[in-house]
Parts: C-alpha cells; sequence; structure tokens
C-alpha cells in the first residue's frame, strides 16, 4: 500500500507549497470522513511546543475541521526516540488514520513510514521532519532562516571586515545545522572578510544570554548577533554588558520583539510560528480524502524588522514566551495571537 | 603443654607502625609456636590490633620483618596473608551483612561447579560442617547475616575463619559477644585444634578465658612489647599491673548498702510488644544498679529500646517518678522531665558518628542544652567536654581527631560521656564493657558507682555473668520476652544465673565446666 | 576558637587546591585569551556563578545528609515561572509585590514534599527527587499551556538580578555572600549544622541521641527547594522572563560543583567553602570553553570535527584530572 | 540438653515462615516490580480498543528493552554502592557507533557488532580504572567521563542519520511466534551474563563490597578486580542497549537529552526492581521489571484521553506512587531503630 506517487500540480497549491519544482506529489485513495488522527509529539516542556499543541488542538476544535475529525489524539512522549517511535507503532496498530510526528529523530522513522504505509496511514511530520521519502514533509526553510540572518548581518555591519556572533542550538540538532549552512553559506558569498564566533545557547534564553555575557565579557565585541533561539536571552546580554549594540536576527518570540522595540535595537526576528501544527493536521486531512499533496511541503517563513507593530507583529499584553509568524493566510489559518493565547487558557 | 624442638611457626621483629603522630606500634616482637594458644594482653590501645593487623596484611607496617617458617613474608592484603594460611577473626567484625551465612563462610574460595562457578550446594555443606565445628548447628547457613544477632554473628566468624583451615588463626576479641555457654564450646573447639597442630593468637580482656586458654601470654603497653611469660607463672594482679603499668586492687568497687526507702523512680507493668517481650514488671530506685542477664537475644535489648521509646505498639504502663509516660521517642526519653539515657549495643552504628571529632561527639546528645536560639555556646560547651574527658580519663591524641581514630574502649567511653553530659536519671547500658580492658572496665565500674551514689538508676545488661554479681544490685534474668527469675544478695551467684539463663528449675544441676569458671573472676 | 581558627579550620587542603586549580584555569586560559583574567570577565562569571552557588547551597546541605535532590530543575523553573507568574494567583498588586516570595516559598512547598517524601516515607531520595522532578515539569507544562500566564520578570526581581547595591558588587553577588555566610555559621555553630553533618555520618546513632531525624532532613529538603527557587527567581530576573525548562543546565553543574568542592556524595563530609571553589572552578570552566573557539583550530588541521567535541571532552578531562589531583578518598581499611 | 541452644520454641516460630524469610531482599524487589508491572500491563491491555495484539506487545518490548538494558547496566555499580552516570552517553555513543560499523554483509556487520561491545566494554573499564586506581567517587567519576563519551560520539555522528544492517536490525526488533526478540536477547543477557556473573567469584564480590566495602577488604576479597568488572560490565550492557537502539531508530544520533534521559531513568527503575541503592542487595532481572514499569506510565498515557498538558504531571505522580510503594514497608516497621539501616 502507500500513497501513489503522482503528477501535479496538486490540490490547493497555494496552501500546500511544493518546496521545490522537482517535488514529487502523492495520493491516497480517498477514504470516508471522519477520521482518527494523532499527533506524537516528543518533549512538551518547552514553550514553543506548548504553544504548538494548544494551537493543534484549537484547530482541531474548529467546527469545519471537527467536522472532518472523529479522534484527534496528542501524545507527548518525552525526549526518548525509542518511547515516539512505539507511541507512533501503536497509533497505527490501533487503525489510526493519519499519524503527525514532530521527531526526536529525524533519521529514526523508516521503520515507522514503512509500516504506516504497509498498514495505509498518512505519516506527515513538521518542524523536525522525517528524512524519509515515503511521507509527507512540512518544511520550514531553516537553511533560508540561516541565509536571511545572514543577509541581515551582512547588511546592517556596513562594508569590511566584520565578526559576528552565531549563538546556535543544541549540538547534532539537524536545524542547528541547517540554519548555521545557510548563514555561513551567504556570509561566503558575500566575499566579505567575516569572523564568526560560534556559542552554544540550546535555543533558551538563559543559555544564550550566559554564552553571550561571557562572549562580550571575554572581551568580544561584535558587529552582529545571529541568534537562533531564546533571542531575548541574547539581547539582554548584549544591552546589560553595554559595550556595543550590534544589530541582531533571532526568532519570533514576542519577548524579543518587545525588547527590540523598547531598546531600538536594529533587529531581524523571523521564523514558521508554533501554528504550522495546524497546517499539518490540515494536509492531513486534505490526503486522507484522496487530494494529491506535494510529499514537501514548504511552510511560508513571516520575518519582519524592528521597530515591530504593536498588535500586528509585537504584543505587549502578550507573555514573552509567544511565537508570533502564525499567519498561513493561503491555508486561511489565521490565528490572531490573541486568539492563540486565549486558546491556550481555555482548552484544557 | 609441650615446648616443641621445632623452629618459631611465625615470628615477627622489630614491627614499628605509626598512624599520622600516633605510633601504634615501636619495635614490637611477637614469637609464636605450632600447636599453641597464645594470647596477646593489653589495655585499650595499647596496639594488640595493630600487631594483628600487621600479621593478617590489613596493613603494611612502617618497619619490620614478618617469618613464617622461616620464610620473610610481605602480605599487601589481606588475601596474600590468607593463602599463606593466615586467617584472622578481626575486632571489628568482617562479615558481609546483606550475605547468607554461607556465602560469608565460602566468600573467598567456595567450591565451584564444573564451569568454574560457586557450587551453592557444596558451599552450603561446608558451611554446616564449619558452624557445626564451632557449635554453632543451630545457624540457618542460609539467613543473612544482618538478621542475626552479635553473638550470632561472631559464631559465624569463627566458623568462617576455621573453614579456610590456616595454620595461624587470629582471633582479636573474637568472644567477647559471646554467652558462657558458647564460649565453652569455643574453647573446647580450639583446644581440640591447638592439639592438632594449629597456632592460635588469642586476643581477649576476659582474664579467666585467657586463664583457662592459653599457653603463652604477651603483655604489650603503649605499644611495647612488656613481656612474655608462660600461663600460670604470674598471679592475675600481676599480670593486670604489667598491663596498666600501675598498682591494682580488686576490679569491683564495693556495692553501695543504701537501704531502698525511696520510691521507685522507674516502673514498669506489664510491659508487652510483638511477642518478644512478655508482661514486664520491674521497678527501679534511685542508686539502684539493676542487672539483666539471660542469655544472648532473650529480649534484654528489647526492654531497654522499650524503655529508650524505640518500640511502636507496646503494652503496659511506664512510669516515671510516679507519673504515667508514653515514651515514644528517644528524644521524649531523654527530655527534661524523663531523662533516660541508653548506652546502645553498637557503639560504631548506634552509639557515635565515626568521622566526627571525639568534641562532636561528646556534646551531641546534649547539646541543646548547650546553646541558646540554636547557636552553640562553644565556651560552655568547650567546658563541659573537658570535664568530661577528665571524669571519663579519655585518652585521645587530640579531642578534636575523628573518634573513629580511638581505641575501642576509649570510643565506648566517648558513648558513655555523650550520656552523662546530658544529666541522666535513668541509664540503660547494654554490654557498655564489651571489649573494654580491665583498667577501663574498673573505672566504668567505679563510675557506675558513682553514678547510682549520686541517685541514678542504672539498668545494666551484660553477657559478662562476673560483671552482673560484681556490680549489680539484683539482676533480672530474662528468658523468652520474661523476667522468669531475679537474683539478689547470695542467690546472685554464677550457677543460679547459668540456670536461670536456661531457664532450668531452681535446683538443676549444672554442667561441670561451667562450674569451673567459677572463682577465675578477679 | 577565635575567628581566625574557625576560618582556617574552613580550608582544608582539598579547598586549597580546589582554589589553586581556579587561578591555573584562569592562567591556561588567558594564553588563549587574555581577556580571561580581566576584572570585567571575573566580575562576569562571579555574576552567572552566583546563581549555580545559590542552588548548590541548597542542595548541599542536602548532600551533606547522605541524600540527594535530583528535583532541582524544574524547581528552579517553578521558583522563575512562579515568581513571574504571582499575579496570576494573587493579583496585580499583590502578585507584584510579593513576586520573589512566593516563587520562593513555591520551591520551599516542593522540597517540603521531597522532604516528606524522603525522611517521613524513607524512599530513596535519589529517585522520590526524580519523580518530584517529573511532577514539577507537569504542573509547570500545566501552568503556561492552562492558563497562559505571565511570564515577564518585576522590576524588583530585574534590580535583583542585575543591579548593584554596592557598587562593583552585583546583587545575586551578595545575595550568595550572605547565603553563604549563613551556612558556614550554620554548619558550624548551630545545632542543626552538627546535625546536619550527623546524619550524614550515622543516622542511627543520631536518632539514638534523641534527635528527630527526620526533622533535620525534612528542614534541609526545604531549604534546598528553597535554594533552587531562589535561582529561579533571580534567573528569571536576568533573563527578564520565566521559560519552561530554566533550571534543566543546573543539575549536573551543581552537583559536580559540589563533589569538587570536596564534599562526600556519601554524606557527612564537606565544607562549604569547598563547594564555593567548586562552583567558582564549574561556571569558569564552562564559560572558557564556551567562548574558545577549537573548530578554527581543528579546521586548521583539516580535521572537521564538532566543537562541541572538544568542549565536552575537555570539560571531562579536566574535572578528572584536578579530582585526582586533591579529590582521591581514603584507602578502606 | 544442648546448652547453646536457642529455647526451642523460638526455634520452631521463626521456621513458621521460613519461607518468606528465604526470599532474599533482591527476590522480594523482583516480586514487586514484577506485580506493579503486572499490574499497569493489564490496566493498559484492558484500555486498549484493538486490544493487546502481538504488535502491541513487541512495540512495548522494543521500547522497554531499551530501558532495561541500560538499567541492567547500571544495576552493577549500584550493587557496588557506586553510581555510573555514564550509562546513558555510552549507550548513545553505543549507537552513533553502531550505526557507522554494523553495516555491510554478515561478516562486516559481526565485526562491527564486536567493535561496538569492545568500545562499550572500553568505556566502562575506563570508569573502572578511575574508579579503582584514581579512588574518585563514582559519581563525579562517572559525570565527568560521561562528558567524553558524549563527545566521542557526538564527533562520530555529528547530526543524526547513518545506517545499520538491515536483516540484523529487522530480526532484533521482530517477534517470533508473538514473542519479541528483543525479550529473548534480554533473556540471553540474563542467562549469560547476569546469572553466571552472579555466581562467579568475582560477581559475588560486587556484592560484598556494596555491603561492606571493609569488611570485604578484611575478608580478602579482590576489590579491585571486582569493581573493575562490574563497571566494565556495565559498559558492555550499555553498548548491547545501543546496539538495540541502532536496530530500532536504522540510524545513529547524539543527543545529549537522550543520554541524560537514559542515566536518570534507569536509575529509577534499578530502585523500582528492588536494588538498594545502598549497595549489596539487589538483582538486574528486578532492574528489567522496573524498567518496564517505567515503560508502561509512558504506555498509559496512550491509553487514557490525557489532556496534553497534564501529560507530563501524569507521567510524574504515576512514577512518584511506584516509587512510594516500596516505602509502604515504614508501615509495618514496629522498632523505630529499624528504619535506620
Ligand atoms: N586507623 C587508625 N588511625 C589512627 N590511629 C589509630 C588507628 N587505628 C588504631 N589507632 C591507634 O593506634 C593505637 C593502637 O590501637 P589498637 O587498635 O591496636 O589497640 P588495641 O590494643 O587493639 O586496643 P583495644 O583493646 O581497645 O582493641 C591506639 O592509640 C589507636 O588510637
Ligand atoms: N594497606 C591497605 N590498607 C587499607 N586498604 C587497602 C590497603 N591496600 C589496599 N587496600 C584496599 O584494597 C584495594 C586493593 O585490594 P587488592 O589489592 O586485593 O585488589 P586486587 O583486585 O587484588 O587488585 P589487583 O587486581 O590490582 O591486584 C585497594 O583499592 C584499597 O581499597
Ligand atoms: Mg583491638
Ligand atoms: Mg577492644
Amino acid at each position: 500500500a502507500g500513497p501513489n506517487t503522482v503528477a501535479g500540480p496538486g490540490a490547493d497549491p497555494s496552501c500546500f507549497t511544493p518546496v521545490s519544482d522537482n517535488t514529487t506529489y502523492f495520493q491516497w485513495p480517498g477514504r470516508e470522513g471522519p477520521y482518527k488522527i494523532a499527533l506524537v509529539n516528543g518533549f512538551i516542556a518547552n514553550d514553543w511546543r506548548v504553544q504548538m499543541i494548544a494551537v493543534a488542538k484549537a484547530y482541531a476544535a474548529q467546527p469545519d475541521v471537527a467536522a472532518d475529525i472523529e479522534e484527534f489524539k496528542v501524545v507527548s512522549v518525552g525526549e526518548d526516540i525509542a518511547a515516539q517511535i512505539a507511541a507512533a507503532n501503536n497509533f497505527i496498530d490501533q487503525g489510526f488514520d493519519a499519524i503527525i510526528i514532530n521527531a526526536n529523530n529525524t533519521a529514526a522513522f523508516g521503520s515507522v513510514v514503512r509500516k504506516a504505509n504497509e498498514a495505509n496511514v498518512v505519516v506527515l511530520s513538521f518542524d523536525n521532519v522525517i528524512d524519509d521519502p515515503n511521507q509527507i514533509a512540512i518544511n520550514v526553510d531553516q537553511k533560508g532562516l540561516g541565509k536571511s540572518a545572514g543577509e541581515f548581518l551582512l547588511e546592517q555591519s556596513g562594508d569590511g571586515p566584520a565578526k559576528f556572533l552565531h549563538v546556535r542550538g543544541p549540538a547534532g540538532q539537524p536545524v542547528d545545522i541547517a540554519r548555521n549552512e545557510g548563514f555561513l553559506e551567504v556570509i561566503k558569498e558575500s566575499g566579505r572578510d567575516v569572523e564568526v564566533v560560534d556559542v552554544v545557547g540550546n535555543w533558551a534564553p538563559g543559555d544564550g544570554q550566559k554564552v553571550t555575557a561571557d562572549a562580550i565579557a571575554a572581551g568580544g565585541v561584535f558587529d552582529g548577533i545571529y541568534v537562533q533561539g531564546g533571542s531575548q536571552g541574547v539581547a539582554t546580554a548584549m544591552l546589560d554588558a553595554g559595550v556595543f549594540k550590534a544589530p541582531i536576527s533571532g526568532e519570533t518570540e514576542n519577548a524579543f520583539r518587545q525588547l527590540c522595540n523598547k531598546a531600538g535595537l536594529s533587529c531581524q526576528s523571523g521564523g514558521t510560528g508554533p501554528a504550522q501544527s495546524s497546517v499539518t493536521i490540515k494536509t492531513a486531512i486534505a490526503a486522507l480524502k484522496g487530494e494529491v499533496v506535494p510529499s514537501e511541503i514548504a511552510l511560508p517563513t513571516s520575518i519582519s524588522y524592528a521597530p515591530f507593530k504593536e498588535g500586528v507583529e509585537m504584543f505587549p499584553k502578550l507573555p514573552g514566551s509567544f511565537f508570533a509568524g502564525n499567519n498561513f493566510e493561503a491555508c486561511n489559518i489565521g490565528f490572531t495571537a490573541e486568539e492563540i493565547a486565549s486558546q491556550t487558557g481555555e482548552n484544557n | 603443654m609441650s615446648e616443641r624442638k621445632s623452629p618459631y611457626l611465625l615470628s615477627m621483629s622489630g614491627i614499628t607502625k605509626s598512624y599520622g603522630g600516633v605510633r601504634a606500634l615501636e619495635d614490637v616482637s611477637f614469637e609464636t609456636h605450632r600447636g599453641s594458644i597464645h594470647a596477646l594482653l593489653g589495655e585499650n590501645g595499647a596496639g594488640k590490633s595493630t600487631l594483628i593487623k600487621v600479621l593478617s596484611g590489613v596493613v603494611q607496617p612502617d618497619s619490620g620483618k614478618i617469618e613464617i617458617e622461616g620464610n620473610i613474608v610481605n602480605f599487601a592484603n589481606p588475601q596474600e596473608a590468607n593463602d599463606l594460611g593466615v586467617s584472622c577473626i578481626f575486632q571489628e567484625l568482617s562479615l558481609l551483612p546483606d550475605l547468607t551465612v554461607a556465602d560469608n563462610i565460602g566468600i573467598t574460595r567456595p567450591p565451584r561447579n564444573k564451569f568454574g562457578l560457586i557450587d551453592y550446594r557444596a558451599q552450603r555443606q561446608i558451611a554446616e560442617e564449619a558452624l557445626a565445628r564451632v557449635g554453632g548447628e543451630n545457624i540457618d547457613p542460609m539467613e543473612t547475616v544482618s538478621n542475626l544477632s552479635l553473638s550470632r554473628r561472631q559464631m559465624v566468624e569463627i566458623a568462617k575463619a576455621l573453614a579456610r583451615n590456616p595454620k595461624i588463626l587470629i582471633m582479636d576479641e573474637a568472644t567477647s559477644a559471646l554467652t558462657a555457654a558458647d564460649v565453652e564450646k569455643v574453647y573446647a573447639m580450639l583446644h581440640r585444634l591447638r592439639d592438632e597442630g594449629m597456632s592460635i593468637i588469642y586476643i581477649s580482656h576476659r582474664m579467666p578465658e585467657i586463664a583457662e586458654l592459653a599457653d603463652t601470654c604477651t603483655v604489650y603497653r603503649n605499644g611495647r612489647k612488656v613481656e612474655t611469660f608462660k600461663n600460670g607463672t604470674k598471679s592475675d594482679s600481676a599480670v593486670v599491673e604489667m598491663m596498666i603499668g600501675r598498682e591494682y586492687s580488686s576490679v569491683y568497687p564495693a556495692k553501695s548498702t543504701r537501704p531502698d526507702v525511696s520510691e521507685p523512680i522507674l516502673k514498669v507493668e506489664n510491659f508487652s510488644w510483638n511477642d518478644e517481650l512478655n508482661d514486664i514488671n520491674l521497678e527501679m530506685r534511685p542508686g539502684e544498679i539493676v542487672g539483666l542477664g539471660g542469655l544472648d537475644g532473650q529480649g534484654q535489648k528489647q526492654l531497654q529500646l522499650g524503655l529508650f521509646g524505640t518500640l511502636i505498639g507496646s503494652t503496659g504502663g511506664v512510669e516515671v517518678n510516679g507519673a504515667p509516660v508514653k515514651l515514644n521517642s528517644p528524644k521524649m526519653a531523654k527530655s527534661d522531665d524523663i531523662g533516660i539515657a541508653l548506652v546502645p549495643e553498637d557503639r560504631k552504628y548506634e552509639g557515635l558518628m565515626l568521622s566526627m571529632t571525639v568534641r562532636e561527639n561528646l556534646s551531641f546528645a546534649a547539646v541543646e542544652k548547650m546553646s541558646r536560639l540554636g547557636v552553640v555556646d562553644t565556651a560552655a560547651e568547650e567546658m563541659a567536654i573537658d570535664e568530661m574527658v577528665e571524669l571519663l580519663k579519655i585518652k585521645a591524641d587530640g579531642i578534636d581527631g575523628p573518634v573513629g581514630a580511638l581505641s575501642g574502649g576509649n570510643q565506648q567511653k566517648v558513648v558513655i560521656g555523650k550520656w552523662l553530659m546530658t544529666k541522666p536519671r535513668i541509664i540503660l547500658l547494654n554490654d557498655p564493657t564489651r571489649g573494654i580492658d580491665v583498667g577501663t572496665k574498673q573505672e566504668i565500674y567505679h563510675l557506675l558507682q558513682k553514678l547510682a551514689a549520686e541517685g541514678c538508676a542504672i539498668l545494666l545488661y551484660s553477657t559478662d555473668y562476673d560483671e552482673l554479681i560484681g556490680c549489680c544490685d539484683r539482676v533480672l534474668v530474662m528468658y523468652d520476652g520474661r523476667i522468669v527469675r531475679t537474683l539478689a544478695g547470695d542467690d546472685l551467684n554464677e550457677t543460679n544465673l547459668v540456670s536461670a539463663a536456661l531457664n532450668l528449675p531452681e535446683q538443676a544441676v549444672i554442667q561441670p565446666e561451667l562450674k569451673k569458671k567459677q572463682g577465675m573472676s578477679l | 576558637m577565635s575567628v581566625s581558627v574557625v576560618i582556617a579550620r574552613q580550608f582544608d587542603r582539598a579547598t586549597v587546591i580546589a582554589f589553586a586549580c581556579v587561578i591555573v584555569l584562569l592562567l591556561i586560559g588567558a594564553m588563549v585569551e587574555p581577556a580571561f583574567l580581566s576584572p570585567k570577565y571575573l566580575i562576569q562569571q562571579l555574576h552567572t556563578a552566583s546563581f549555580l552557588g545559590v542552588v548548590a547551597s541548597g542542595v548541599m546541605l542536602v548532600i551533606l545528609l547522605g541524600h540527594i535532590d535530583l528535583s532541582i530543575p524544574w524547581t528552579i523553573c517553578v521558583g522563575g515561572m512562579m515568581a513571574t507568574g504571582a499575579t496570576g494567583f494573587l493579583g496585580p498588586e499583590w502578585g507584584i509585590t510579593l513576586a520573589v516570595p512566593f516563587g520562593v516559598l513555591c520551591g520551599a512547598l516542593i522540597g517540603l514534599v521531597n522532604g516528606l517524601g524522603v525522611a517521613y516515607l524513607r524512599a530513596p531520595a535519589m529517585i522520590f527527587t526524580l519523580g518530584m522532578n517529573a511532577v514539577a515539569q507537569g504542573l509547570m507544562v500545566y501552568h503556561t499551556g492552562g492558563f497562559a500566564p505571565q511570564d515577564r520578570a518585576t522590576e524588583f526581581m530585574r534590580e535583583l538580578a542585575v543591579g548593584h547595591l554596592i557598587p562593583g558588587i552585583p546583587n545575586p553577588l551578595l545575595i550568595w555572600i550572605i547565603l553563604g555566610a549563613a551556612i558556614i555559621f550554620m554548619l558550624n555553630r548551630s545545632v542543626l549544622g552538627r546535625r546536619i553533618y550527623a546524619v550524614g555520618n550515622q543516622e542511627r546513632s543520631v536518632f539514638l541521641s534523641g534527635v528527630d531525624t527526620r526533622k533535620v532532613i525534612l528542614a534541609c529538603f526545604v531549604f534546598s527547594g528553597a535554594c533552587a527557587a531562589m535561582t529561579g527567581v533571580l534567573l528569571a530576573g536576568w533573563a527578564n522572563r520565566s521559560y519552561q525548562a530554566m533550571g534543566d543546565p543546573y543539575l549536573l553543574p551543581t552537583i559536580a560543583a559540589i563533589v569538587l568542592g570536596g564534599t562526600n556524595v556519601l554524606g557527612g563530609r564537606g565544607k562549604y567553602v569547598g563547594t564555593i571553589a567548586g562552583v567558582i572552578l564549574i561556571t569558569i570552566l564552562q564559560s572558557m570553553l564556551s567562548v574558545v573557539q577549537p573548530q578554527r583550530y581543528f579546521a586548521q588541521l583539516g580535521v572537521d570535527i564538532p566543537a562541541d567535541t572538544f568542549r565536552q571532552v575537555v570539560f571531562g578531562v579536566v574535572i578528572i584530572g584536578m579530582l585526582l589531583i586533591y579529590g582521591r578518598q581514603q584507602l578502606v581499611r | 540438653m544442648n546448652v547453646g541452644a536457642e529455647p526451642a520454641d523460638l526455634v520452631s516460630r521463626q521456621k513458621h515462615f521460613a519461607w518468606v524469610r528465604r526470599l532474599s531482599a533482591a527476590q522480594r524487589g523482583i516480586l514487586i516490580a514484577m506485580l506493579i508491572f503486572t499490574a499497569m500491563f493489564i490496566v493498559y491491555g484492558w484500555k486498549q480498543a484493538a486490544g493487546l495484539t502481538p504488535n502491541m506487545i513487541n512495540t512495548a518490548a522494543n521500547k522497554g528493552a531499551l530501558l532495561a538494558l541500560v538499567a541492567m547496566a547500571q544495576t552493577l555499580p549500584v550493587i557496588t554502592r557506586g553510581l555510573d552516570l555514564s550509562v546513558g552517553a555510552t549507550f548513545v555513543l553505543s549507537n552513533c557507533l553502531a550505526s557507522t560499523i554494523v553495516v555491510g554483509g554478515p561478516v562486516a556487520t559481526t565485526f562491527g557488532i564486536f567493535g561496538v561491545l569492545l568500545v562499550g566494554l572500553a568505556c566502562g573499564a575506563i570508569n573502572g580504572v578511575i574508579i579503582v586506581y584514581g579512588r574518585l567517587q563514582p559519581l563525579i567519576a562517572t559525570l565527568a567521563t560521561s562528558a567524553v563519551y558524549f563527545g566521542v560520539a557526538l564527533a562520530i555522528r555529528p547530526q543524526p542519520g547513518g545506517s545499520v544492517n538491515f536483516e540484523l536490525a529487522d530480526f532484533m526488533t521482530r517477534s517470533s511466534f508473538a514473542i519479541p526478540h528483543s525479550v529473548l536477547l534480554l533473556l540471553a543477557v540474563v542467562v549469560f551474563i547476569w546469572i553466571p556473573y552472579r555466581r562467579s567469584v568475582l560477581g559475588r564480590a560486587t556484592f560484598a563490597i556494596g555491603s561492606s566495602e571493609q569488611a570485604a577488604y578484611m575478608s580478602g576479597i579482590p576489590i579491585n578486580r571486582a569493581k573493575l568488572l562490574a563497571y566494565a560490565l556495565s559498559g558492555l550492557l550499555s553498548a548491547i542497549g545501543g546496539i538495540l537502539l541502532t536496530a530500532l531508530t536504522y540510524s545513529g544520533a547524539a543527543k545529549m537529552s537522550i543520554a541524560n534521559e537514559y542515566t536518570l531513568n534507569s536509575i529509577g527503575a534499578v530502585v523500582i526492581g528492588g536494588t538498594s541503592l545502598f549497595g549489596g542487595v539487589g538483582s538486574a532481572v528486578g532492574s528489567i521489571f522496573g524498567a518496564f514499569v517505567m515503560r508502561t506510565v509512558g504506555d498509559l498515557l496512550i491509553v487514557f484521553d490525557i489532556n496534553p498538558v497534564l501529560q507530563p504531571l501524569f507521567v510524574g505522580v504515576v512514577l512518584l506512587v511506584a516509587v512510594s510503594l516500596g516505602s509502604l514497608r515504614v508501615l509495618r516497621i514496629k522498632n523505630r531503630l529499624d528504619i535506620y539501616r
């Protein structure tokens, strides 16, 4: 069993955008709804994931979506890869129609995908996408994010030699590696003499703040900072040190945007918000209905620049942990920030 | 005892060993023959244990030479000593509490099956035989050692040492916790082994044991050898004087002869607990020293623990100073209006914090009395401690060193001192002179009398009948959790103690060997 | 005992060598990056060391008892998130005034449960506190996911974490100094201090000395929870917000720092001054390793190995090396 | 009359419950862990909509076996009254290495497996040498080596990937006649490693050391060799776990979080399995059940419909309850002194 590889174009191409022109298309035999869909998350104890799950639950509860869904189940299994594989297998055995995975280990799901295809279960992955061609990967262009960060910093730092600080994610994470690749690539292409200092901030505000503070205290003066996550901590460290005010390219945390506005920093803030989980659900339903969908879907990245527009790009009343970038207009998914925040509150 | 022509089986010479600043042994020599029992005597801290630790490879001497059968040997660890036929029962038991008796006995060289793995069945048989040899048939080889009482453990320890078929068997106070009955069996065994040609080195503070067992005696004092002599050639008091280096009179101070007019300070009625204590009734008056006798493990320890508030679900009444009390913790038992102290059985694990200083240990139970708002008044503490060190004549390099480095006797004094600092009115002592030299024993007996004279009531459990007879005003003999007889005055003698301990009818005949021991106490 | 004797007694051999190691480490580091010896860097290190120092203060007491507190990662998080989210529980006014005590109190409550489990249920601390860590994590995920709480630090928290009440000394360092002095006094001069060491030495003896050891254990766990939460409060003030998993990077360094400082993990032995040395050692080591750029040297050699490989390996090797110098245990005898 | 005999009725009273007392502390631990696991698994099976199919049992077994192997690895040092905080890192290192060298034909694969096992053994032996000859506290020594091992793992596999001999992987994670091969692997480890070890002189010596290191030394037990062996075997068992992980994921990944998760969970599993953290008492068999208990908690999430944000709390509470079950013995204690062992 498994999907038929068919010719494009697919359904709703503005929402289900193929990653490239070479992207293949899948079609499963259509089946009667409503469907049973499971989201197999890894760890949850992180603000992005909490928000991601809240949005997924909210999306699945919207009346027109809920009509297609018999059961929407979410489990967060923790950091362990074996537990995540087991949970996915379990849902396949329980007869779920589709499983959505945010993978703990992107390379580890070969057997799950094979088993799912044998059982005619649609597999989709997002955020940390599975690197297996026989499932639908809902991609954020991580490398592209690294590139645009590089472009921003190069542009902001004038001409001539420059020194950038790159506050990276956890060692060994494909997302970190892809962003770093993109970042270094544009720097190299620019032909400028740029020194990049790498520190590991683990995408957490505290870690990022600590390593940045250390780097600055140890005499580091930087012409630009790229921080992959925990952006506001890094900006805070720079401001606290008070040695220089460099342009910063960071993630989409609300707290970061607030700080950039307040301190008048030159900031780029880019990423794809946690609401991408709802795009994945939408894709799953389309695939289950038998529509033609790309095997790799590119999510739009939302990139904004300081000063951020209050109420549109930056939300003074919302928690700092709130991640912006949740508008997927083409998919007709547009949670306003307030909606998401209140969803998280209501949807226990 | 026949003098053999053969060269010494073992000869040690020029042995010196220091622990930090402490000279434990200084140029000590020692020789022993095949087929002899050689007793080592000396005060606490004289260096006896250190000498045998050197001999058995536990510690390395700073200098000196050891020869066995004429060959110079050098033991890097106990294993090597074992391999050359030196087997030692250490003062601190070296049993493994979580393993079974059989595992312990077979620990170093167990029988193996054809895969080279331990053959449990054969090991069990060996253990049974070894136990039978020492007279411990009633010990289950499959029992976990931690479930055994101290006296049973000593029996296992002896069996373990014997199972290795040593040429030289060293027993460092290996019989200190044994009951009279067990001691008899062990004596018989040692005599047999000696006649078979084994050389036995025997350390004990019980003079009668030495008198009965040893062929040769060597006395040590302050890390030096004093003299070696044939057993029986010196009077007991001469030996003791050699040990303590001063003149010596009777061990037991005169008992006080107060008429018991006062009201009882402690009154226990129908005290029962968990099948192990049954209907205990007892009264103690200020100034009285009451003994607890009987075979080991008949509820004496439990009775003391019960009075100290550690038993849950005990029934019956306890009155202190005429007021009924419900004792439910040691904290309550030691409180000012009750004032009970317990010197527990096992000083290392129940009485002391070994790596803390002597000072901290001494003041530990009473420290709240020497503090304000939870802050210790160090001046007051120091004064009280100095007083106690003085009173108990604690010999320590410095009282700011760890208590674990003290000799056994001094450790025991610290435990007693710790409780005296709380100024108790009722003192429960569980075998307080086990492993303590005659000199120190005497000091402790004097102390007990002094405390009694000051109005304390003392409940003394001892496995040593002489001690009970010498110290106590009356002795309650326990059997199977009951008090089966109370002995006082002329009735308080060894014959009666033994027959009561076995719960024999009052006029029963006692085996002749046991009678032999009478009169040998100092 | 005079004050100087008391102070001198805090510096045993291990502690002195540990401090010497700090200096050697800095000197070696300075060969690569001279700025490691600048006052600015050193103050910055002491500033961040204070966060570790505060949490290590509590855990050290627990370790002295012969127990361990593995719940600190999420207790830190509880401290931070409850302090920033206090408005949600106490209302906008009280929530801001009482943010710090509220956060610390919540941490102390977690410590209380730990203490009850370990002291009264006699559950092994290593696993009971591990379970409590999971529970605290669960509570915080529920809190974030269920209530969309406020996560911004109050002005006061911010001031507490980055301000300078005494010029030149960051407030967290001041807090650590005060806390440390109090602990040194407590351990050396108070009844509780004696009892803490004693329980770690031989709890049975302590019980039979008429001390309710359970209360001692309970007190230490509550204190440990409160210290961890205080670190959470400081971290939240420092980053200006609280966030999930903010305590995760602190568990292993805390234990490593305490043990590097000469405290015996089995309890009963250890000096607080040693812990100070350990905390500074770990902080500086981590910081120096994070700042140097080993991948450049490797790249010059033509090998492409991740910078983190170098950092991890050196971190482990340096800790073992230092302990081999001064942290070896006595032979059993 | 035998003078030394205990009073007759006393002996008979003790004999009465002989079989209960005969169960050693370790055996009682295994029994309790087995009971908890069975109870949980019954609930799991009963709440399964589709019933307990062989597939689901296989899934649960694969997941549990991984932790079981790491927990067995943790058991040995714990029995010596030590601790090994590097089991997780060794597990991850073996995973990364296996995803590189357990590939190709049968011969290459066999060599690969031996290579991984050897590296695991070496990691454990290094721990052992540092602890025994360096005389460092096991906790800090293994904390430090775990950083080193993780660093090496990261060098081998800077990002997730690699591959593994497909037939082998498939074989290791399948089941035959409804019996998961991973369970057979555990059984094999028990029969060919644990039981011989337990019954060997050095194996028993580890129990002796944990029981009382001083007494063990005085008894003439080769302390150093026994400890070395315990840590080395621990590394070997972690490496077996790493190979199974590779088979399950067809890849390797160097993630610190995985290493930490397995290390911490292994301690939980060991304790639930009845091994005393104070040494001297324990069994790797108990740890297997302890691991399955820990794992089944996660399975329960799937069958119960629990609000996602409450799931971690659920796991935490169940874990805490399972841990506290062992503590119920304090309720039976009749002598307060027995609490303080
Ligand atoms: N490990 C140690 N560290 C420091 N000093 C020690 C140590 N062991 C023994 N000593 C000291 O060495 C001396 C001799 O002690 P040893 O144990 O040999 O005496 P002993 O004759 O066996 O006494 P006892 O009759 O009390 O057992 C004592 O002063 C003791 O304090
Ligand atoms: N003199 C001593 N005093 C106290 N403890 C000692 C002494 N010598 C050794 N030990 C303890 O015993 C351990 C060594 O015992 P032993 O030499 O029997 O081990 P082993 O396994 O035979 O060693 P190896 O394999 O290296 O020969 C030491 O690590 C130490 O803990
Ligand atoms: Mg001695
Ligand atoms: Mg003695």
